[in-house]
């Protein structure tokens, strides 16, 4: 039968939507294994948006009019996104997208669009999950606190809007709201060039924050600060009793470095979800088997699951009809690899986000474990960071 | 009064006085031969007037107005033209459009008759194949184009930098005859050349320089006799 | 002859002009980036013809971009308007930083093009009140409602005007300053060319397109954000176009924006991954066997001596 | 032209030191990251400066070849163990060889082209190396961690990173070689004769081909050298050296053109901008328009000077 | 000594030396003269293999150097000063003549010896020693660019109009010069415009026209020949 057809917008070139794309291939194998959708198989076709917006978006184009497909999926920059936005408006198409973490994007969606759904949590959700997060983790063990935060960020828009988001946060918690609102006194920021673009000395920025002595210290840049980061602070002397970082990915093997140990890290999924998760264990092992390498990132099970989820709601639907399909979207719960319930609710001005937080997890022996929420928590927290 | 006058011109480069309190000046329709040894400070004689450098004291006057301040469009666009000793052609364009471009920019032309007219110069001076890419022009051709950009900017003051070195004697001549008709339309012109032959031909008047000062003046025959220009620059020859 | 390559390049305009009406919205969408691209390497290649070797042009692009697109935001003017508000912006500016930059010449002019274009993002950047910051700025709708016929006859205009400026220079007395001046400045002064003038008015005149292209292309996506409009593909991209088809014309940058364009685009049809490998090879390969670019070695293959936008190939050795 | 210090630059060096005193007494640490930094920096700067200086090509792929010589490194540690310190013949072998590959492939083709081609085809080369490094590696950062580049002593009550001072060494090392090899040697003086007028120097006897290769070949080994001293600070992935193309350029404009001393100069003085904004709380977001900004001043400064000579 | 055999040489497409030959022996001086465009450059260019031939040969001592490169020809013996000079612009004018003999290992053993010989002939050299070339006058660049060609000792000297912009008395000067190089054992290829100064030194002579040779003669036969007289020497 003619194939259902998901078009994929993936920057094919960069880890993230390398793998991504490949837990897609994985998700469509699955379904198409165990007899595809409506009695129809799926058809996956990914476009390379080379990270570059103008041609993200004349692929939204391409799978629209050429390729015909009936979903958009997939997605990760939200500058790339941003030029997304008129086009995907112009066809009105259901879209499953999993990145774009900006709340530009939401801002640029608007409010009508009914057939975009959006899986990655905004970025000021994830602010306020940490924020639930060390509120539950201070409750649970008395001798942590974090009522001195101090916010390394990386100065393009991610880690500034990070730093807005955090800005907005304590503001509430001076007053006692929000999710900081019983743990955070004091807070501070200073940017950093990511060594992504050409930064990579952290040092006059770190000694800002030893001068500030925070309880917590996170930064907010890329995978390719882990390393120089965490060492620059060793160099300097500079161990605050938690060390969290927040890039969308990590180096490759930042397990296996010493100084790993101990750092906490804010993401959406761990390998060591598998031991807990029977999805997860699913994932990991399956893609290892058809791909041969372990997923990095948590884009990959975020890819896997933008797939499933769409299809689970397909089913759902029992057709292809928009308003049917919408509605089951909107409907069902999905018990995701990511390690959370996938359910879409409304956010700030879409009225159908999904995740709506992540995780904080740590390195622990070359691991990396879920330390929060509890209920998927696959080891107790390391604390306090250091030796 | 006379088109170009210096007074107490004076150019330093570094530890060197190129050119030294020089004072003199070329009346209209004269042609005025500036010899010397190498490195008397010729060249640079030409440059200072053109504007290609600052001086470092002294004044110049062009038809009675100080031009000290011009830049050297400016001073184009006031008269003055000039080529230079080592052949500088625009290598992007024609023959014509070598010549052209004097027209265009000294004249303030159209196109169009900057073309005309450009077509009459070349006629004048002899260049033929105007068309032609300028790449594998003789020298002789090249020189022409020198002259030929300088002329169709419409000059009253032409400078012509070793215009004949390279050429032969049958070339030589012809060039001559070019100068020579140019005198005869007004232009005042000043020729700094290397071959005597040339000097006595065409100057009623020449300066000497050595060291960047006058050290002779007169005519080409006056101070040819001079002990002092036979040892520095003419030697004893002939 | 000369009938007869008026005939073809009418049949192009015309072919072009009418895409719209057969093609779909994915060749819009194409040739809107080409159309885009193209007009930052003819301008790019019109300031070379000075001897200037820009590397600003992302630096106008993002101005323009933000000042239209904070315009709109802002202020609520109307989009079209504030598209040429842009290119008036990039204009306005370039006019005054010409009087410092075009003293430079060689290297330096292009370092401080570059650095120019770093030191606009990073202020852009640091004024979230005005500009939105590091995060950029969402405009309410994009131009048309991100219709792609009006979006692709809009910028198909832009290039052609782009085009006629570029063909009209080259054939204006402007070319022959700006050519004299890549040749030899000291030779230009001399015949009476008032350098700084013409460099100033070239360097403002493709500052302003610039300008204006990079407001269309905020326009289009209706937003504008430090790191994508600034970025160093709106200053590589069309300075590798105009090299691939051959600088100092008209036809070059055009046919080299075509060709990459469509090529980038196939190239990833036939191999999603890894395509940008053979694109770079493709780009080696170019320079090593066409160093004077494709239109040159095409037109040298069949007249025996062309010449391409008035100018010789010969010429290129500088 | 690749001159001595002038009076000029002992003026500046001069400048530079009582700048250096003030900052020491008020800010010690942007002093001294300052300083390592801008070692890099210089470092990096010099083979491109060598390579536009004497080819006339400005080389796009230069970061690139810095990443080459990172994953080198990488791989060497990775695969065998080697730490990277014991990397450094094999890494600048492997580099200089690398270089002369590339030189004789491509650069040596186009040489005749005019430097607009030259720009091209480095802009494509930088293209194939870094998406054929991609594509073997991801963009995943890899890391090669040793415990002695974030070693620490503390002097005077300063407490400070040992590792990055080897930048200056290493720096002051290549520059002094450079200049020797430059001045004292029979290839050197060719070099010059080269960079200034090729075909006078085949009339004197110069090989030119060689002196060509050489250069290039010797360029990219002085760029592997630094990556294998990067490494340990640093995260290797396929954009790592990316940035410092420009940054070499900027610091080459900055010293002008032919100037080696200057370059570490530059280097250094811009190092201590940085890190004197980077230390100033709120400063870190502007330290690229300082940076920039310093070097514009610098650029139409000397353009305005000698432009009234 | 120097041999030239049905050599061929074209720009691009643009032939420009015609089936040309001619030889030069020992310890002779030979002159090539012609009118602007005829050749004479391009000949000398591909003497000393800065344009390659198209076909034909050229030996030197017997050895055949049309393939060699231009360095390799220069260590050979064989040394040019070109008619658009090439120094080095930015190099003192001491550096320039060092340049001159550092790549010719037998000139470099004397180095400071022929430094000495050369200042000797041009005082101005030596009084500007520290003067970069490319701020030198025009004709100062001429003397140094002959100067460079002696740093090299050659065995054959091959000089390109050398009297172009030099002044009246150094023209005889360098004439004479070259008289007093000649009985040293140097082989001389002179091509000249000023052609009553050539003849006083040469012992032979061609006429290039077109590319081609036009005649070849002795002094007395190139001098007596009326359209040499009248082209040439101006009579
Ligand atoms: N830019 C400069 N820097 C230093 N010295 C210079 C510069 N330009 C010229 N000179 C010196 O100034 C003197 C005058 O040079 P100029 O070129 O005017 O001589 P000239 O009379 O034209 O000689 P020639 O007959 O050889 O062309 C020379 O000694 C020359 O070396
Ligand atoms: N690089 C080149 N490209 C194309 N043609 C050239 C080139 N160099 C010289 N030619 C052409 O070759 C012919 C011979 O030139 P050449 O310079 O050898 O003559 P010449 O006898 O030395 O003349 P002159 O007395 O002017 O120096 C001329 O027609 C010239 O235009
Ligand atoms: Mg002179
Ligand atoms: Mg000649």
């Amino acid at each position: 039968a003619e194939p259902i057809k998901f078009g994929a917008v993936n920057p094919l070139g960069d880890i993230t939507g390398f793998q991504t794309t490949r837990a897609m291939e994985l998700a469509v194998k699955e379904i198409n294994e165990a007899g595809g959708l409506l009695g129809r198989p799926v058809e996956l076709i990914v476009v390379d948006d080379e990270m570059r917006p103008e041609i993200g978006a004349a692929a939204i184009d391409r799978l629209a009019t050429v390729d015909n497909v009936d979903f958009f999926v997939g997605g990760m920059g939200s500058g790339v996104h941003l030029a997304q936005v008129p086009a995907l408006k112009k066809y009105e198409k259901i879209t499953v997208w999993m990145g774009a973490a900006s709340h530009q994007v939401e801002i640029a969606m608007g409010p009508d669009a009914d057939w975009y759904f959006h899986l990655h949590p905004w970025d000021y959700q994830q602010g306020a999950s940490y924020g639930q997060g060390w509120t539950d983790i201070a409750n649970a063990h008395p001798e942590i606190g974090a009522s001195r935060i101090f916010l390394a960020y990386e100065e393009g828009a991610f880690g500034t809007d990070s730093y807005l988001a955090y800005l907005d946060l304590y503001e509430a918690a001076k007053d006692g709201e929000g999710p900081y609102g019983q743990i955070l006194n004091d807070f501070a920021g200073a940017s950093f060039t990511s060594a992504l673009l050409g930064g990579g000395d952290y040092r006059a920025m770190l000694r800002q924050a030893m001068d500030f002595d925070p309880d917590l210290f996170i930064w907010a840049g890329y995978d390719a600060d882990a390393v120089p980061m965490v060492a620059q602070a060793m160099e300097l002397g500079f161990e605050p009793p938690l060390f969290v970082g927040a890039p969308p990915g990590w180096p490759a093997n930042f397990g296996d470095n010493p100084l790993s140990d101990g750092v906490i890290l804010y993401g959406m999924w761990a390998p060591a979800l598998k031991e807990v998760s029977e999805i997860s264990n699913h994932f990991w092992n399956e893609y290892i088997k058809m791909h041969g390498h372990e997923p990095a990132t948590y884009f990959a099970p975020l890819g896997y699951t933008n797939i499933m989820f769409l299809a689970e709601a397909i089913k759902a639907a029992g057709t292809l009809e928009k308003d049917a399909v919408i509605e089951a979207l909107r409907t069902i719960e999905y018990e995701s690899p990511i390690g959370a319930v996938l359910k879409i609710e409304p956010s700030n001005i879409i009225s159908n986000q999904g995740f709506t937080s992540q995780k904080i997890l740590q390195y622990i022996d070359g691991e990396q474990h879920v330390i929060w929420p509890f209920e998927y928590a696959t080891s107790e927290i390391k604390y306090p960071f250091g030796r | 009064m006379p088109v170009l006058e210096t007074r107490g011109l004076e150019k330093r480069f570094g530890g060197l006085l190129a050119v030294r309190d020089l004072s003199f000046s070329a009346s209209r329709g004269e042609i005025l031969g500036i010899i010397g040894p190498n490195g008397a400070g010729k060249t640079t004689v030409i440059n200072l007037v053109a504007g290609i450098f600052p001086e470092t004291s002294g004044q110049i006057y062009f038809k009675g107005q100080e031009i000290n301040k011009l830049s050297t469009h400016e001073r184009n666009h006031l008269g003055i033209a000039r080529t230079f000793q080592s052949v500088r052609p625009l290598d992007h364009f024609t023959a014509l459009e070598n010549v052209m471009i004097g027209a265009l920019f000294g004249q303030g032309m159209h196109l169009a008759e900057a073309r005309e007219y450009a077509y009459e110069i070349c006629d004048l001076i002899g260049l033929k194949n105007v068309d032609r890419s300028i790449d594998n022009l003789t020298v002789l051709d090249l020189k022409k184009i020198e002259i030929g950009r300088a002329l169709a900017s419409k000059p009253d003051l032409l400078f012509l930098d070793e215009l004949m070195a390279g050429l032969n004697a049958d070339e030589t001549a012809e060039m001559i005859e070019v100068v020579r008709e140019l005198q005869r339309r007004q232009l005042t012109i000043i020729v700094v050349e290397h071959i005597m032959a040339v000097v006595r031909e065409l100057t009623q008047r020449c300066i000497v320089l050595d060291g960047g000062a006058i050290i002779a003046e007169g005519s080409y025959e006056e101070v040819a006799k001079q002990e002092r220009v036979i040892e520095a620059y003419l030697g004893k020859e002939e | 002859m000369r009938n007869k390559a008026m005939l073809i390049v009418a049949a192009f305009v015309i072919a072009a002009a009418s895409l719209p009406l057969f093609a779909g919205p994915y060749f819009l969408s194409v040739f809107n980036t080409i159309f885009v691209y193209m007009s930052l390497a003819l301008t790019w290649d019109i300031m070379l013809r000075t001897g200037q070797l820009s590397y600003g042009t992302a630096g106008l692009f993002g101005l323009g971009a933000y000042a239209s697109a904070l315009l709109v935001a802002k202020a609520g003017l109307n989009p079209l308007v504030s598209i040429a508000a842009g290119g008036a912006f990039a204009g306005l500016l370039a006019f005054f930083l010409g009087f410092g930059v075009l003293r430079l010449r060689k290297i330096y002019f292009s370092i401080t093009t570059l650095a120019l274009t770093t030191v606009f993002s990073v202020i852009i950047r640091n004024l979230p009140r005005l500009t939105g910051g590091a995060s950029g700025t969402v405009l309410p709708r994009a131009l048309f409602n991100g219709d792609p016929g009006k979006n692709y006859w809009m910028i198909y205009c832009l290039a052609l005007a782009v085009i006629a400026i570029s063909v009209w220079l080259s054939k204006s007395k402007t070319h022959y300053a700006i050519n004299a001046i890549r040749n030899d400045e000291i030779t230009a002064r001399s015949s009476g060319i008032d350098v700084f003038k013409y460099l100033l008015f070239i360097f403002v005149l493709t500052s302003t397109i610039q300008g204006v292209i990079g407001a269309f292309y905020a326009q289009q996506y209706a937003f504008v954000q430090p790191e994508a409009t600034f970025s160093m593909n709106f200053l590589l991209l069309p300075l590798a176009m105009a090299l691939v088809g051959g600088v100092y014309s008209t036809i070059g940058p055009v046919v080299g924006a075509v060709l990459l364009g469509l090529v980038s685009e196939y190239l990833k049809l036939i191999m999603p991954y890894g395509h940008l490998i053979v694109y770079g090879i493709i780009i080696v390969l170019v320079v090593l066997f066409m160093p004077q670019g494709i239109t040159r070695a095409f037109a040298k293959l069949f007249t025996r001596k062309m010449q391409v936008g008035g100018v010789d190939s010969a010429s290129l050795r500088d | 032209m690749l001159a001595a210090a002038s009076k000029k630059q002992y003026l500046f060096i001069a400048l530079l030191v009582i700048a250096a005193i003030v900052i020491g007494f008020w800010e010690p640490h942007a002093l001294i990251y300052g300083i390592q930094r801008g070692s890099l920096y210089a470092v990096i700067a010099l083979p491109l400066a060598l390579i536009l200086g004497i080819l006339g090509v400005l080389n796009l792929a230069h970061g690139e070849f810095l990443t080459v010589g990172m994953y080198a490194t990488f791989v060497l540690f990775s695969r065998f163990g080697v730490d990277p310190m014991l990397s450094t013949v094999p890494v600048t072998l492997l580099l200089a060889v690398v270089g002369v590959a590339v030189y004789l492939l491509t650069i040596k083709h186009v040489l005749k082209a005019g430097h607009l081609s030259q720009l091209l085809i480095t802009f494509g080369i930088s293209l194939v190396i870094s998406e054929l490094i991609k594509s073997i590696y991801t963009t995943q950062p890899r890391g090669v961690f040793t415990t002695y580049s974030y070693s620490s002593t503390t002097l005077a009550g300063i407490r400070f990173g040992t590792y990055e001072f080897l930048y200056l060494l290493i720096a002051v090392a290549v520059l002094v070689g450079l200049q020797l090899f430059l001045k004292k040697t029979r290839l050197g003086q060719a070099t010059f004769a080269v960079g200034q007028n090729p075909r006078g120097a085949s009339i004197v006897g110069i090989n030119v081909s060689f002196v060509y290769l050489f250069v290039f070949g010797l360029s990219i080994a002085i760029v592997g050298l630094a990556s294998v001293f990067m490494v340990p600070r640093v995260s290797i992935f396929p954009g790592a050296g990316t940035p410092y193309t420009m940054k070499s350029f900027a610091l080459t404009a900055m010293a002008g053109l032919g100037n080696l001393n200057g370059i570490l100069l530059a280097g250094i003085a811009l190092g201590i901008f940085e890190a004197v904004v980077n230390a100033i709380p709120g400063g870190s977001g502007w330290s690229d328009v300082v940076f920039f900004g310093v070097l514009i001043l610098v650029i139409m400064t000397r353009a305005i000077r000698e432009g009234r000579r | 000594m120097l041999e030239v055999k049905n050599l061929d040489v074209a720009y691009g497409r643009i032939q420009v030396i015609w089936n040309l030959s001619l030889n030069i022996g020992n310890n002779e001086v030979v002159g090539v003269f012609g009118p602007n465009g005829a050749g004479k450059s391009t000949l000398i260019n591909a003497i000393v293999g800065v344009v390659k031939a198209k076909s034909g040969e050229i030996t030197f001592d017997g050895v055949p150097i049309h393939n060699q490169e231009t360095h390799t020809i220069a260590r050979g013996g064989i040394v040019v000063v070109p008619q658009n000079r090439e120094l080095f612009p930015a190099m003192t004018v001491k550096e320039n003549l060092r340049l001159g003999a550092a790549y010719i290992p037998h000139a470099r053993a004397k180095m400071d010896e022929t430094i000495e010989y050369v200042y000797s002939l041009f005082p101005i050299l030596k009084e500007r020693e520290k003067q970069l070339a490319g701020t030198m006058s025009g004709g100062q660049q001429r003397m140094l660019v002959i100067g460079r060609a002696l740093m090299s000792r050659p065995k054959m000297l091959i000089l390109d109009e050398p009297s172009l912009g030099l002044q009246p008395s150094l023209v005889t000067e360098m004439f004479q010069i070259l008289n007093r190089i000649k009985q040293d054992d140097m082989v001389i290829l002179l091509a000249e415009q000023n052609v009553r100064q050539g003849l006083k030194v040469i012992d032979r002579g061609y006429v290039m026209e077109n590319g081609r040779i036009a005649m070849e003669g002795s002094i007395e036969e190139l001098s007596e020949d009326e359209h040499i007289r009248r082209a040439y020497l101006g009579v």
